[in-house]
């Protein structure tokens, strides 16, 4: 059955709840009028229930398949966590409530900030920003603050490697430094020479991801920080990797002074079809002052606030959100960390890791690897394996469709032509990845025989079949309107 | 491990196969100086559910829950009620742990919820179209701005001194890096500013929220004409969009863009956030807007389907030249918004906003007749300012000690500025009882004394 | 995909739980060894919710369809329902807890006894049958208990019409009574002469359903009544088909001694794929001494639980499963039953009755209707429109399956032939009935045209087509073992 | 009225097409003396989920939960912890809302979980096969000691003092109307109990629980061959279905039928119901077996698939002839006992059973300490019976207000019986911590002094 919009269930009359009525008593609205018409549908709750349960079933999951997007590390979302962030105790609570009687919540906000902090082995975390790309932002936010506070605000300039997230060069722009692109080597590595090639007095910061996107560990990341250092620059590392990492290093250690960390990549709070996220900044000392507002400290007489300039301690650099940062991903992070512990953490990042190799390992011979192995926790191959059959890498994704598997990230990292990055995250079984890899095997096979129509055909068992983005965009059309009345009819 | 599906034997297989002697081997990249070779000290090993369960429902147990209490607070977060079914639905595994819906063959459930959104809110709103969603209110505030700023090339933003001073400074931090003049008006808690003789040639935007900060519902239809003889943009921001169902909405009053956080409809108070930021503008503005667009097309049968569009305002393929750097938002926030706004329809939406008035007139009657107490608004939808006979925060704080949450102090928000500490918010909604009102008034009385 | 069994997923080694490792110490068991094997396979949880993900993905639900089986009333199930059932204070008491501490309980139970009988008109009701089924046990067994302090324990036989549920032959049985048939008349009708021609001084009682399972309401329903009075028998009531009369009827006002109500089908709570249920029994004044224990009293101090015979003010029967009931259902039901107020449930009644009305007004000139309407609230059809067209109601059922809906229920009542039974209930809207009876003009005609191979072969788009029930009761395979080890590869 | 998707144009529309008036003509089956013009009075209107939720959270609040305290009971219900991700798949619609298998085309979801659910219960029991869920384990006691008359053609059933008594009562009333001689042995709280002299040739079967309501756990073995000897039956009962991971289960030691109450894997305490009863027995014996099997078969492309099987032994096929007249049963109790346990495993299952017995053995070390306190249990899984020096339940109740739980009297089953009102069941499980065995240990010293 197909679904209608829910415009076309509308039925004036009915309503999904039950409102008592209010009393009939003049308005206080000023010079405001009340609103005339309001176009919303009617419809009632046993439909509202059935369009939402039907809508769920067009899409993929985590829990219903294998879902290898490279760079999204969609790993199981436990469902404790999600009881965890609905106990009234977090969920309805109000952020301006007297912190007398909020202070559970402080107390849960520091202990996630000490696993952060304890993790990356960082002395200070801001824990506002609302996903990782507002979590870059605040990045160089603060290096831009500790710049200025060194009297350096020349400094406009950031170094992005090609190969990094387009959030990388986004923020840096939204932030009004200037991009610069560091070249990727033929190894997928971003080499020490390159980035001293493009370092000099005006250079603000490198972003740096790390594992990189084509899942690689950038080997000079030390000596890249060091001479990033000396140049006066600042390191900022894109976190959206670290879930390879988690336990085995720490971002302190290679010299990092500020990196975002995705909660909703690295532990496991649900991507909910685009979010909400929470990226959380670790930053060190020489970032740490400039940490913005507002932050949980701990006094004398328990937990407390400081959410205004004049009561900080250092020299944040501004507010980012309202109120204090994603609560409720801060809750299903810390039931993640709890859960798995410092041995779990480990575990997890090593077996994502080892999924990734055993994927690279599984399907190097009939699909073209990018790079020698070992990987981290993404294997990433290129359509050389496809030369001359007429399929695309897009093609041979829609086709894993057909065998119940979502796609994996498709033409990114830029660097490499024709990408096909397949990120397993480490809650895939063996059994799982040896399907995954018997069904990659055959379709390669299949490709490499010509089958053509059958890859520029899928899928074809959705609800809907390729889909026309051209067409979309050229003229957009970007929400419902009542269609025009159909004349009535003539006989009348 | 509950969560990890490897054996140590399918561990001992996979290495063979990919030919290494341990997992270690493949950590070869790492600099060996930073390598760790044990879990990190100083946190704990893992935990079952019933330990994490415990640890974390006593952290729980020590807040004081809105709902557990008479609450009036609201200045920007508001407490209502949301149906059950809403909940249920977001937690279906398919909408809870997909993506973005960049592969739409998959994500069609996710698409047709958006595009129902970004209706919904472009309603609501009274503008063409909405985008599908931001992280909340004030980080959407400053997109609108920036977006202001790409559309009429100009650098100059005048805040309304009625705007929430979260708002503000999000607006002021991520604007003012990029040298904008931020010319923020001093808080106006009587209603009594004038922003028309600050438009200027210069000003790429003014924003005004409404109902304000203080509960004063604004009509923009003069000032949007103002801004428009200056060539420059009216942006609204609406911080309880419950209001959306009573009064006449920002684009029918001449607005360009329209901002709203999108808690109040379907989310809880979560202490302050995931929340959700509502965005919508006129369709001329579209291609400068910034965040996700879904948009209806077609697919290879010719059936009616929906992607993500005009993708390449977007960081993922624009880089720095992107509208804005946002990537992931608030999907299920939306979701929930939309459910609970699907629920309730056009009729439900104006009754629950009639209600919400309701009940704060009842209660701005009642308030205004405790001794030394006084309702500074003659307007307001669902929440007003008192002014106290001494500073609001202790007196707050006392009434916390009688479990009544009284408001918000505007101290809270703007410390230590004379003549803004004895006044209070106080926010009322349908959730509000008349005993939550008597012991309000009661303990504000008692407190008084 | 297909899913596997859970068993074949084993992977010895992960556990979808994590325990803490007891303490050693010397176990107490006494004479009873440790238990060896255990052969329960070893999943973890990303598997464990992807599976039954995956399974459920294989149903149909009210959720996802119309779910017009006759005689089950598959109405919306709210979610606020499930919300308060799961409340702590509900759902976290224990049975045995002292009264003092479960008063809320208590009460509860209480007033939703006080709807049941204020709806009924009934002055008693017995709350702690688990089930339709064990309603009517419960009813007849207050029967016999009344009959036998009567001193006619003679009386042994009970009749029930033709068109009765199985479950009132199988009740009257398992309690020990002699089932008598009473033939239907033409109408779909039991006719007061032909009971009066049954009755007789061995009469216990009468099992009447109604509306009746044609979907008709017994319009001699009261002399029915008082004619089994007169020769000294009781009305059982089976009200499984209440729905269509709350609000509307009384059961008291038509003469019943005892009807049992499926919470699960009139007050909504949700049916589970079979379960459970709730089936409280409203009571006459003949019979209420009878109730079975235990039950809740008001007394000076609070509510009480009456639950051994000696402190019993009655006659009670004994006792009829562990405990006091089906605490989870009450509060579902309650709830419900407070959504719609006494209002609410006399239209959802009319609603129900007016859908089925529709559904039969709609289809009669292309179906044929059993019987002249209106019906109450279902509309039941037979096999007269299939008549040489070599298409089943089987067959023409399951091509309703690739149209999206549940099949209607098919061969029951048995007093039909072929029968097919509709109901709507209330919470479908008349777009989908619109649909729906599209659908089945459609698909009628479309038997009409002699399309035999396509109903024959539907369903084509399910999971599985349709399944050799023959096969597996020949020789049952029950549960899952495992499978002999294949032989080692003979190259070893 | 948010449930009720007609309008009153819908009604006008439908009832033209119909041919009748209005409703009420709809009804006129219904005698004019019993229709009801009006709502029925004395019930209040519909109201709004918030006043709904307001009103029973207002009675929920009144109870004291188990969790909330230190909690000891059990006597047939435990409170273990279910893992959250069980409850959450009970609530996808897909299950929540569908009905009985009958057609398995649409259902092969139930069809197949019910398949796995039977085979984990025949695992646990030891025993051949089980059916797919009674109510709960009391009445699965009658049904199963139905089934031994059906398959004995005799009418004795002896059923030992160490069953609980409200399984003992639903015997009685079950079996007692269809003339069944019930021999009922005396509570035995010391296990000693002797059974074998009451096996006869008129013995349809023997029930008996293990451990015991006292909390012995019982060798069946002798027993069993005796029973044989006889020719009868011996049908092993367990309320506390945990124990079945560290126990010799009932199926090893002879027994023809096993009867679990299943409530402890997967379901909440939910004050007594709904529970899910387990029903196992032998190959041999299935036709005769009450409730609903599923079946493994093949679809007509040969595929793999379950149906719904032997229904033949059914009501809404045999009617009178039934077996039983079982139709709805706990179906979704069977779905989260089925989803733990998958969860848990054979090892994550024994794990709890270990951690069962610990607690309860470290708990019993504590309570023997203390002055006047006796456990008569030399062997117990996680609940064993307390001798105090006084009354029992007095002692209860006085705990109860210091909110701990502290056990079950005897009293309360088996009011008024002398020598078991001093008697106290005492259940431990992985739920409870140190902190509560201190509470209730120093508890109950206080009481006592």
């Amino acid at each position: 059955q197909e679904e209608p919009l829910l415009f076309e269930l509308d039925n004036p009359g009915v309503c999904g709840v039950d409102l008592p009525e209010p009393p009939t008593a003049a308005l206080r609205l000023g010079k405001v009028r009340p609103r005339g018409n309001l176009a919303l549908p009617s419809v009632s709750e046993p439909e509202v229930v059935r369009h939402y349960t039907r809508l769920s079933q067009k899409n993929f999951g985590i829990d219903t398949t294998m879902y290898p997007l490279g760079s999204c590390t969609m790993k199981h979302n436990p469902r404790l966590n999600e009881k965890m962030a609905r106990l009234p105790g977090f969920s309805d609570i109000h952020p301006l409530q007297p912190v007398s009687t909020v202070q559970g919540a402080l107390e849960l906000i520091d202990l996630l900030a000490h696993w952060l902090k304890t993790l990356t082995g960082m002395p200070a975390v801001a824990m506002s920003p609302a996903a990782g790309a507002h979590g870059e932002l605040c990045g160089l936010m603060a290096i831009r603050a500790a710049l200025a506070a060194r009297g350096e605000a020349h400094r406009r300039r950031v170094l992005v490697p090609e190969s990094a997230h387009g959030t990388n060069p986004a923020t840096a722009a939204f932030c009004g430094f200037a991009v610069d692109s560091i070249p990727a080597e033929d190894d997928g590595r971003v080499s020490v020479e390159a980035v001293k090639a493009k370092l000099g007095p005006d250079v603000a910061a490198i972003m740096l991801t790390n594992p990189n996107t084509c899942g690689l560990f950038e080997p000079q990341i030390r000596e890249i920080a060091d001479a990033v250092h000396a140049a006066g620059g600042y390191f900022y590392c894109d976190g959206a990797n670290y879930n390879a990492i988690v336990g085995r290093v720490r971002p302190a250690d290679l010299g990092v002074d500020a990196m975002h960390i995705n909660l909703h990549k690295t532990f496991s709070t649900p991507h909910g079809g685009g979010g909400p996220g929470s990226g959380p900044v670790v930053l060190s000392a020489a970032l740490a002052p400039f940490a913005p507002l507002p932050y949980v400290v701990h006094g004398a007489d328990g937990f407390r606030l400081v959410e205004h300039a004049g009561e900080a301690e250092g020299s944040p650099f501004g507010r980012m959100k309202g109120f204090h940062g994603q609560m409720g991903m801060f809750v299903r992070a810390l039931a993640y960390m709890l859960s798995h512990g410092a041995d779990g953490l480990r575990q997890a990042a090593s077996d994502a890791v080892l999924n990734a190799n055993y994927v690279l390992a599984s399907l190097k011979d009939v699909m073209s690897a990018s790079f020698e192995g070992p990987c981290m926790h993404e294997a990433l191959f290129d359509d050389r394996f496809l030369k001359g059959t007429g399929i695309t890498p897009l093609d041979f994704a829609k086709a894993l469709i057909d065998e119940g598997f979502h796609p994996m990230t498709m033409y990114f990292p830029l660097v490499v032509q024709g990408a096909l990055l397949i990120e397993p995250t480490e809650t895939e079984s063996k059994q799982t990845l040896d399907q995954f890899i018997g069904t990659l095997r055959a379709l390669a096979e299949r490709a490499k025989t010509g089958d053509e129509e059958y890859f520029h055909g899928a899928p074809r068992l959705t609800p809907r079949r390729r889909l026309d983005e051209t067409a979309a965009a050229r003229k957009p059309v970007l929400r419902w309107t009542r269609p025009a009345p159909v004349a009535q009819a003539a006989a009348e | 491990m509950r969560y990890l599906p490897l054996t140590e034997a399918d561990r001992q297989a996979m290495l063979a196969r990919i030919g290494v002697p341990d997992v270690d081997a493949l950590f070869r990249d790492v600099p060996a100086a930073a390598r760790l070779r044990a879990p990190i000290d100083g946190l704990p090993l893992h935990m079952g559910e019933l330990e994490v369960d415990r640890l974390l429902s006593g952290m729980a147990a020590k807040n004081l829950t809105a709902g557990s209490v008479p609450s009036f607070l609201g200045a920007g977060a508001y407490r209502h009620h949301v149906p059950a079914s809403v909940d249920q639905m977001l937690l279906r595994g398919e909408f809870l742990t997909s993506y973005t819906p960049y592969q739409p063959e998959v994500a069609q459930g996710t698409l047709q919820y958006l595009y129902e959104f970004q209706t919904q809110v472009a309603e609501i709103t009274g503008m063409e179209v909405a985008n599908a969603s931001m992280y909340d209110g004030a980080t959407g505030t400053a997109e609108a701005v920036l977006m202001a700023t790409r559309l009429t090339r100009r650098s100059k933003a005048v805040l309304s001194g009625g705007l929430h001073p979260h708002y503000r400074e999000v607006v002021a931090t991520t604007c003012g890096v990029l040298g904008m003049e931020i010319a923020a008006q001093a808080p106006d808690p009587t209603d009594v500013e004038d922003l028309l003789p600050l438009v200027d040639d210069a000003t790429a935007c003014v924003v005004v929220q409404t109902p304000s900060l203080f509960g004063h519902p604004r009509d923009l239809s003069e000032l949007a004409a103002a801004c428009h003889a200056k060539g420059a943009l009216l942006i609204a921001v609406v911080t309880e969009v419950v209001s959306l169902g009573l009064l006449t909405p920002p684009g029918e009053m001449g607005a360009d863009i329209v901002v709203c956080e999108g808690q109040s409809i379907g989310n809880p108070l979560n202490f302050g956030g995931p929340y959700v930021g509502l965005f919508a503008t006129r369709e001329k503005f579209v291609r400068q807007m910034p965040g996700r667009l879904c948009g209806q097309t077609v697919d290879a049968e010719g059936k009616r389907g929906f992607v993500l569009t005009l993708s390449t305002r977007e960081q993922h393929i624009r880089r720095e030249k992107a509208t804005s750097n946002i990537c992931t938002n608030s999907g299920l926030c939306a979701l929930a918004f939309t459910i609970h706004m699907a629920l309730l329809g056009g009729e439900g939406f104006a009754r629950l906003a009639r209600l919400n008035h309701a009940k704060a007139v009842a209660l701005s009657d009642r308030l205004a007749a405790v001794p030394g107490v006084e309702v500074l608004n003659g307007a307001f939808f669902n929440e007003f300012t008192l002014r106290l006979p001494r500073p609001a925060a202790p007196v707050v704080e006392a009434l916390a000690q009688r479990r009544i949450l009284a408001g918000v102090p505007v101290s809270r928000l703007y410390p230590g500025e004379a003549g803004l500490e004895t006044l209070l918010l106080v926010a009322a909604t349908e959730t509000n009882t008349e005993a939550d009102m008597d012991a309000l008034v009661h303990g504000l009385q008692e407190v008084l004394r």
